[in-house]
């Protein structure tokens, strides 16, 4: 359950805006940053707090894609395979690499819930190409070394 | 080295600050636009459509026009969005604009708010810019403490707010219509005009979608004049500098401002770096992913909106990538096509069905189970984009369409050799 | 001698020898059969083999999977020129779309063979069997037991449930013949 | 007006039309899948492509996204438009399955007509097919997601259109699915029309599935007799039953769409229960023969007792033939009635709304669609004529206010403003509306009825909709003085009644007596009457004293009932008599509006094969007739009751009935759009105070038994697709009222009645008047044990609340 804050810190915010909808990619992102995920809870609870109904917001739920329908690790890792990522040399084995690392295939998380590998379309971080995103930081230049690194401080962050 | 206008000051790692803006002149250009009493909001338009600004975004319309489209008792209140979600595979300039200069864009969008009348300013970014995000947040924050945001800025009677929306990702919410429909808290399906935004946008009030390169051109026009702002171009009929950003097979891909008109070669050899070592040029895309080749033929061509129509191209959003020889063209296109078959809305019948058809058409000539009638099949389907609701899909093709163009002999090659020549190393 | 009259002649001549050689094959062939024994066929004692496509007697095939094979389309009943073919389609427990009845009035049947044109599934086949003829007129009204056979008559691989894309207890969304796994609204994928 | 050239053929068209509707009027057909004239036009699907060949716009465009213009010359034959749409057929045939054969739009699916048509003959894409899994949608709509082109007319027509929000799209690119958050029941009540807009087999008929194809079918164009609004729909019959309604386009009633009451309502004609053969005294006699043996024994009676010691029963839901009948045998025999309203209260509503009503104030129900301010007293749409909340609905899209004044917790797909007032204020609150007199109603209103007063009169075409079951005719005369009043000053306004029977109108047409079923009891009771005639009417679960009605039946000497329902009274006659449905008789029906429409017969009547075979393939009997085929219509029947000889025909009976009775006189020559009926000067009343007992003190509460829109209809009701649906036993109170009883929601309400308990779950609503009980009709639910449309008062202390656990 969303924190009663929350959900009245909320109702003020929608109070100050014309039509509740304004806000509804504001309250997914908000109401999935809570619960790691944007799960059925989560969806039917964006819509009593924004006054629509749960197929609207799947709708849009689906539409978006960095809303996650399913279940995601911590670590959400966007891996770029839009056309310059994917020109650099070495692309295949990074991405071979990055999998077998993790132990996981696209789409998919690990088993302690840190990692979730996902292709992404470009970044707009092709002047560091390979890039890849982590929840909202973006890391350029990836080679399979400075990976190994980025996941190992991940996993002592934790 | 030509001389800097956006880009100018950039520092290392980290934002110009509001002072270090003002230093350089910042805000000097909506201070007298707001100040001198003989200034109508509408001379900006005019001022605009003198010095030849074009809309950077890729559709290169002229901003003053667009602005003017936006009727005089139109009713309020009305909305100026800055769009800066910029997703197009390979263009990274308005990043690197916003966490060059965050004022400049504030700046831009509060003339160009003036210039319309608008009271109400959205930033509409893409969640992958996160960090610039946050910057235009704090620094909006700062401006607004400096007292240019808010309400009768400079004690005339305008009153204009910003406010950063993030986007939840998909590239077509960087369509303008469908940007609006997003933010409106709808699936961001294009809308077809008429009406046009500027009459009839958000919330069925009006709206003007800017790119922000085009935003942040704004003050400069103003403080430096029109004349000024023509001669920075190098061609004949472009006007201002570009930014441009190179990626691929180069030394130093990276953002260059450079004029408009600037040459092909001499971007990728004088600032670029050059192709990277053991590569040889091949073929670029001179504005992102939705624009057309450029074969060898036109390694010096002038990069300029007018100059590349006329030759069949388009300059788009200035995003130069690079492809050298060695890189197989059918599989780079094959990739953007996954890239555009999966962003599309699923609105239109060519672009929700169409490009995924195409997409199997490459994957099989790749794979080497091409057959000669695919290339008549892929051309006729690529012509049909154009009758899509939108332009994405005419987009989505243009690579594809430059692909037969310019390099059938490769495709044939992949289909007479029943496999990709880089793969079965019959190249190199 | 003239021209003329040596083409007349040579013609003449055409003329005569064909007659004659139709006055030799007449007769050649009435004495051939002159010494023959009697060639009547003994049916039905005797009965000939016909060819698999002749069109006579309607049957209901099976699936190769032993399964019945009519979807009750109502498609032969629509192109029969004689309205002899009615049924009722209903729903089977396994999802299958099936004739819970199925009647075709051989009183009427013309056997122009429309019917087994018209079926997509290959379930109405005509076969070679002709010998039906009844006292009773009702008699010649057969019902789906009737038409029914535990065969796929001429058509031995086609099972449409295959390639239907429709639910049935043997098999699901996305595992029919050239079918991606059913797509999921809900997936993180882009 | 533009004109232009389509195909070489000149069309001059009105302003601001699609070129694609100007097509339509061409008599030229351009392929189309997203575009629907009800919907309108948002240019997805791209396969009404043309060329433009000369004019204001130049190359291929899509027709249903450019207005039809002056000088425009198109060409929907040019071979570049050609190839393209083919491209699209091609692009939405890569997914489409290969089960034509197992689908039930397959025969009148428009993507495979289309297909053909814009020659897409051979794939040639070889990839795999995109599937989906489906979901379950309730018991009317089957789900096939596969065949999906993307269309989004489903979409936009239940959210946008319709007003509900449960189904939608989601996904993107080509993951995009039709249906709902979780599989369960869709809420719409108009679900059923997404059946009819899909272009291809996603959504289809449930209750159908499988039956037949739309070639097999016996076809006519229908009008519904659902509810008082008589819908046009298309009605499919095959073997000797109704198969499938569906909506018709009419542009002066429903447009295109019909509510699934009026889809799924007609099952009553198929039910074996129904009766097929005469009875009398038990024994089983053919139809003919139990007329005869009627006519001798009400002759009998008549003999012994006199002809008034006859009296006929009739109702709203009979053909205004069977009315007619009925109203010229009583009057030639000296019977008594025909007695076409149950209460005294809905006789008096019908009859006062039906004379209220004139030419000039009736607007249509599409014209609702066109009001810019519609205001409800004592009517509730959604429950009593549900399409007419689809025309409401319209309006308020294009910006029409809606207020309403009623005593119930109304919940309309549309945003509206409710006066909540019990029924005995309703007449005040619109006197305070029409005059700005507000001193007659309590001071908490006066500020909403001021503004409310305010919006209406700054309007142009504002429409007043009045119902009649909870309204007495102080309400309904005051609705259209109203309205005359508005009138007067300028505005257009419009005057919409509903009614409670698809007949009602017709019945109070006819009707120059004004007696009562409670009246005829009485006659009953006193002796008066010893035979009676009930035709197609529910007595049974209409009259509103169950226990008076049983015991003046006994009194009886006589009772034959003549209905194509085995309702319960049926079972209780002497005599039976099978008369035939609307789909078997066709006949004439009256609607609310005045408008009375010709409904055919859709097939010949007779015992349905799926009866006479039970379940399996038909009984192999050569026989002359149709089993059960000898069944007559009830208008014939009514003239062989009395020993006389019926109209020879159909025709005949019309012509006869122009000139007998002087009010249908338009009844001869009849349109598609049907023909205005409307009661002359010198038989319309003037107001009258009536209605029952007004509340004495805070210890009384009105209870109210109010329509519902599935599970009262009767015979809607009898359709086992719509079991689910019809509401549960509930009663629904004030909310302050329940402070009272210190009651909660969802807390048991047993209700001491004269007769006994009725038992319901509480519903509170801050919307509730207070002082007023609702009671939603349901089959559940033995209501008979108070008045219908009338007035009953429970005291306090025999209301009781037990908590929930």
């Amino acid at each position: 359950m969303l924190p009663e804050t929350y959900k009245s810190e909320l109702k003020d915010r929608l109070q100050k805006v014309g039509n509740p909808r304004e806000m509804v990619v504001d309250v997914m992102l908000e109401v999935q940053e809570f619960y790691g995920w944007f799960s059925d809870e989560a969806l039917e609870q964006a819509a009593v707090l924004l006054g629509m109904s749960s197929l609207e917001i799947e709708e849009l739920a689906t539409f978006y894609n960095t809303i996650y329908r399913q279940p995601v690790g911590k670590f959400v890792i966007h891996v770029c395979d839009s056309v310059i990522c994917w020109m650099e040399n070495g692309y295949g084995e990074l991405i071979d690499h990055i999998g077998k690392k993790l132990g996981i295939g696209m789409g998919e998380t690990t088993p302690d819930g840190l990692f979730s590998l996902l292709p992404a379309c470009c970044i707009g971080y092709c002047d560091h190409a390979p890039a890849i995103m982590i929840n909202k930081t973006v890391y350029g230049d990836i080679a399979p070394a400075k990976m190994d690194e980025i996941i190992e401080t991940l996993r002592q962050e934790k | 080295m030509y001389p800097q206008v956006l880009l100018k000051n950039r520092k290392k790692d980290r934002i110009l600050s509001l002072e270090e803006y003002r230093e350089m002149g910042g805000y000097k250009a909506l201070h007298d636009a707001l100040t001198d009493e003989s200034f109508h909001p509408r001379q900006i338009q005019e001022l605009l459509l003198d010095a030849g600004l074009l809309g950077r975004g890729g559709a290169a319309f002229p901003t003053g026009i667009k602005m003017k489209t936006v009727p005089d008792d139109a009713p309020h209140p009305r909305y100026l969005v800055c769009n800066a979600d910029e997703m197009e595979p390979g263009t990274f300039k308005d990043r690197v604009l916003i966490l060059t200069s965050p004022h400049q864009l504030i700046e831009g969008m509060i003339l160009a708010a003036y210039a319309i009348d608008a009271e109400i300013a959205i930033i509409f970014i893409r969640r992958e810019y996160e960090t610039a995000a946050r910057a235009l947040e704090q620094e909006i924050g700062r401006a607004r403490e400096a007292g240019y945001i808010g309400k009768n800025l400079f004690d005339s009677e305008f009153d204009c707010d910003i406010i950063v929306h993030r986007s939840a990702g998909r590239y077509i919410c960087g369509e303008g219509t469908a940007l609006l429909n997003a933010l409106e808290g709808k699936r961001a399906n294009p809308r077809k005009p008429p009406p046009y935004p500027t009459v009839k946008g958000l919330w069925q009030l009006p709206t003007e979608v800017q790119n922000v390169e085009t935003l942040c051109c704004i003050p400069h026009v103003l403080k430096n004049g029109v004349d000024w702002f023509k001669t920075l171009a190098v061609s004949k009929t472009g006007a201002g500098t570009k930014v441009f950003s190179v990626s691929g097979k180069v030394n130093r891909p990276g953002c260059y401002e450079l004029p408009m008109g600037v040459k092909l070669s001499e971007i990728i050899e004088d600032y670029a770096g050059g192709m990277l070592p053991g590569s040889r040029f091949k073929a670029c895309m001179p504005g992102g992913a939705s624009t057309q080749f450029l074969p060898e033929s036109m390694y010096h061509a002038r990069m300029d909106f007018d100059d590349l129509k006329n030759a069949g191209f388009r300059l788009g959003t200035g995003a130069v990538m690079v492809f050298d020889h060695k890189t197989c063209l059918v599989e780079a296109t094959a990739n953007l096509m996954v890239f555009f078959a999966r962003e599309s809305c699923g609105w239109c019948t060519p672009c929700r069905e169409g490009l995924p058809y195409i997409l199997d058409l490459l994957n099989r000539i790749e794979a080497g189970e091409g057959e000669v009638e695919f290339i008549p099949m892929i051309r006729q389907m690529c012509s049909h984009m154009n009758y899509s609701y939108c332009a994405f899909a005419p987009g989505a093709a243009a690579p594809v369409e430059s692909l037969l163009t310019y390099f059938e002999g490769e495709v044939m090659a992949h289909i007479e050799n029943r496999g990709c020549p880089f793969k079965i190393g019959k190249v190199n | 001698m003239q021209p003329i009259i040596v083409i007349g002649f040579l013609n003449n001549m055409k003329v005569l020898i064909e007659i004659a050689y139709a006055l030799y094959m007449g007769f050649y062939t009435t004495l051939k059969n002159l010494f023959r024994g009697p060639f009547t066929e003994e049916y039905p004692e005797y009965k000939r083999p016909l060819p698999a496509r002749s069109r006579a007697q309607i049957i209901l095939t099976s699936d190769p999977d032993g399964q019945e094979r009519c979807v009750a389309c109502y498609l032969c009943s629509a192109v029969c020129p004689v309205d002899c073919i009615s049924m009722q389609a209903a729903e089977a427990d396994s999802g299958r779309r099936y004739a819970k009845w199925f009647r075709i009035n051989f009183g009427r049947c013309i056997f122009c063979g429309l019917c087994e044109e018209a079926c997509p599934t290959s379930a109405i086949q005509l076969t070679p069997f002709f010998e039906n003829s009844k006292r009773d007129i009702l008699k010649m009204v057969y019902e789906k037991a009737d038409l029914q056979v535990d065969h796929c008559g001429k058509d031995k691989n086609y099972n449409f449930y295959a390639y239907a894309g429709i639910v049935t207890k043997s098999a699901g969304k996305g595992e029919h013949v050239k079918e991606e796994k059913p797509v999921d609204v809900r997936t993180n994928m882009p | 007006m533009p004109k232009l050239i389509i195909d070489n053929r000149e069309i001059e068209v009105p302003e601001g039309i699609k070129v694609i509707e100007a097509a339509d009027r061409a008599g030229i057909y351009i392929p189309r899948f997203c575009y629907y004239a009800e919907l309108g036009a948002v240019g997805a699907c791209r396969i009404c492509a043309v060329k433009f060949v000369d004019g204001p716009v130049k190359g291929i465009e899509m027709s249903c996204m450019i207005n039809a213009q002056d000088g425009m010359v198109v060409s929907t034959t040019d071979p570049e438009a050609r190839d393209f749409r083919r491209h699209v057929i091609e692009w939405l045939m890569m997914n489409h399955p290969h089960d034509c054969p197992v689908c039930d739009e397959g025969g009148h699916c428009l993507l495979q007509d289309l297909t053909e048509s814009c020659d897409h003959g051979i794939r040639r894409y070889k990839g795999k097919k995109r599937t989906y899994v489906d979901q379950y949608l309730g018991p009317l709509i089957q789900h096939e997601e596969n065949r999906c082109i993307q269309c989004y007319r489903c979409s936009r027509y239940y959210q946008e259109f319709a007003g509900y929000k449960d189904l939608g799209v989601m996904g993107i690119a080509q993951r995009i699915y039709f249906g709902r958050y979780a599989a369960g029941v869709l809420e719409s009540p108009f679900s059923g029309n997404i059946i009819d807009l899909c272009p291809t087999g996603v959504y289809t008929d449930k209750p159908s599935r499988y039956t037949g194809r739309r070639w097999d079918y016996e076809r006519v164009p229908g009008i519904c007799i659902n509810c008082s609004l008589g819908c046009h729909i298309t009605v499919s019959a095959r073997y000797r039953e109704i198969v499938y309604l569906e909506g018709r386009y009419s542009g002066k009633v429903n447009g295109s769409f019909i509510c699934d009451r009026g889809r799924y309502g007609f099952f009553y004609a198929n039910l074996e229960e129904r009766p097929r053969q005469g009875r009398v005294r038990g024994e089983d006699v053919p139809s003919g023969r139990a007329i005869t043996m009627a006519a001798q024994r009400v002759k009998e009676v008549s003999e012994s007792h006199g002809a008034a010691a006859i009296a006929v029963i009739g109702s709203g839901r009979s053909s205004l033939e069977t009315i007619a009948a009925l109203t010229h045998v009583c009057k030639v025999q000296g019977w008594r009635g025909p007695v076409l309203f149950d209460s005294r209260v809905s006789s008096e509503s019908v009859r006062t709304a039906v004379s209220c009503i004139a030419q000039e104030l009736a607007v249509s129900m599409k014209e609702i669609e066109s009001a810019d301010f519609i205001l409800t007293v004592g009517a509730d749409p959604i429950n009593e004529a549900p399409m007419l909340a689809m025309a409401m609905r319209q309006a308020w899209r294009k910006g029409a206010g809606v207020a309403a004044i009623d005593c119930r917790s109304l919940d309309w797909p549309f945003q509206f403003e409710q006066v909540t007032a019990a029924p005995d204020d309703m007449a005040d609150f619109l006197a305070a509306l029409e005059n700005s007199e507000t001193t007659v109603i309590s001071d908490r209103f006066v500020a909403q009825i001021k503004s409310i007063a305010a919006k209406i009169r700054a309007c142009h075409r504002p429409v007043v909709v009045c119902g009649t079951e909870i309204t007495d005719s102080k309400i309904i005369y005051g609705a259209a003085g109203f309205v005359k009043a508005m009138r007067q000053a300028g505005q257009e306004a419009g005057l919409f009644y509903t009614l409670p029977a698809a007949n009602s109108y017709g019945a109070a047409l006819l009707d120059e007596i004004g007696e009562t079923a409670e009246d005829l009891i009485e006659r009953i009771e006193s002796g008066e009457i010893k035979a009676l005639v009930i035709v197609e009417s529910d007595l049974w679960d209409t009259f509103s004293d169950r226990q008076r009605l049983i015991q003046a039946l006994e009194q009886l000497e006589l009772l034959v009932v003549a209905d194509f329902m085995a309702t319960e009274i049926l079972h209780r006659a002497d005599i039976i008599i099978p008369t035939l449905s609307i789909f078997e008789a066709g006949g004439i029906y009256v609607n609310q509006e005045g408008r009375a429409q010709w409904s055919p017969p859709a097939y010949a009547g007779g015992t349905p094969i799926k009866i006479t075979g039970q379940g399996g393939h038909p009984p192999r009997i050569i026989r002359p007739d149709i089993p059960a085929g000898d069944i007559s219509p009830a208008w014939r029947m009514a003239w062989w009751l009395a020993d006389r000889q019926p109209p020879a025909s159909h025709d005949l009976l019309l012509d006869w009935m122009g000139k007998t009775f002087p009010v249908l006189e338009k009844a001869a020559n009849f349109t598609s759009e049907g023909i205005r009926l409307y009661l002359p000067e010198a038989r319309r009343k003037t107001a009258r105070e009536t209605g029952g007992r007004k509340i004495q003190s805070l210890g009384e509460y009105l209870l109210l038994p109010v329509a519902a829109v599935f599970g009262d209809e009767p015979m809607a009701q009898r359709s086992p697709c719509l079991e689910g649906y019809a509401k549960h036993p509930e009663m629904w109170m004030a909310a302050s009222d329940a402070r009272l009883f210190d009651a909660s929601d969802g807390d048991a309400a047993r209700l001491q009645l004269p007769y006994g308990p009725l038992e319901l779950t509480l519903r509170l609503s801050e919307r509730i008047a207070p002082g007023t009980l609702i009671v939603y009709r349901c089959p559940d639910l033995f209501w008979q044990q108070f008045a219908r449309s009338s007035r009953f008062i429970v005291p306090k202390d025999r209301i009781r609340i037990e908590k929930k656990a």
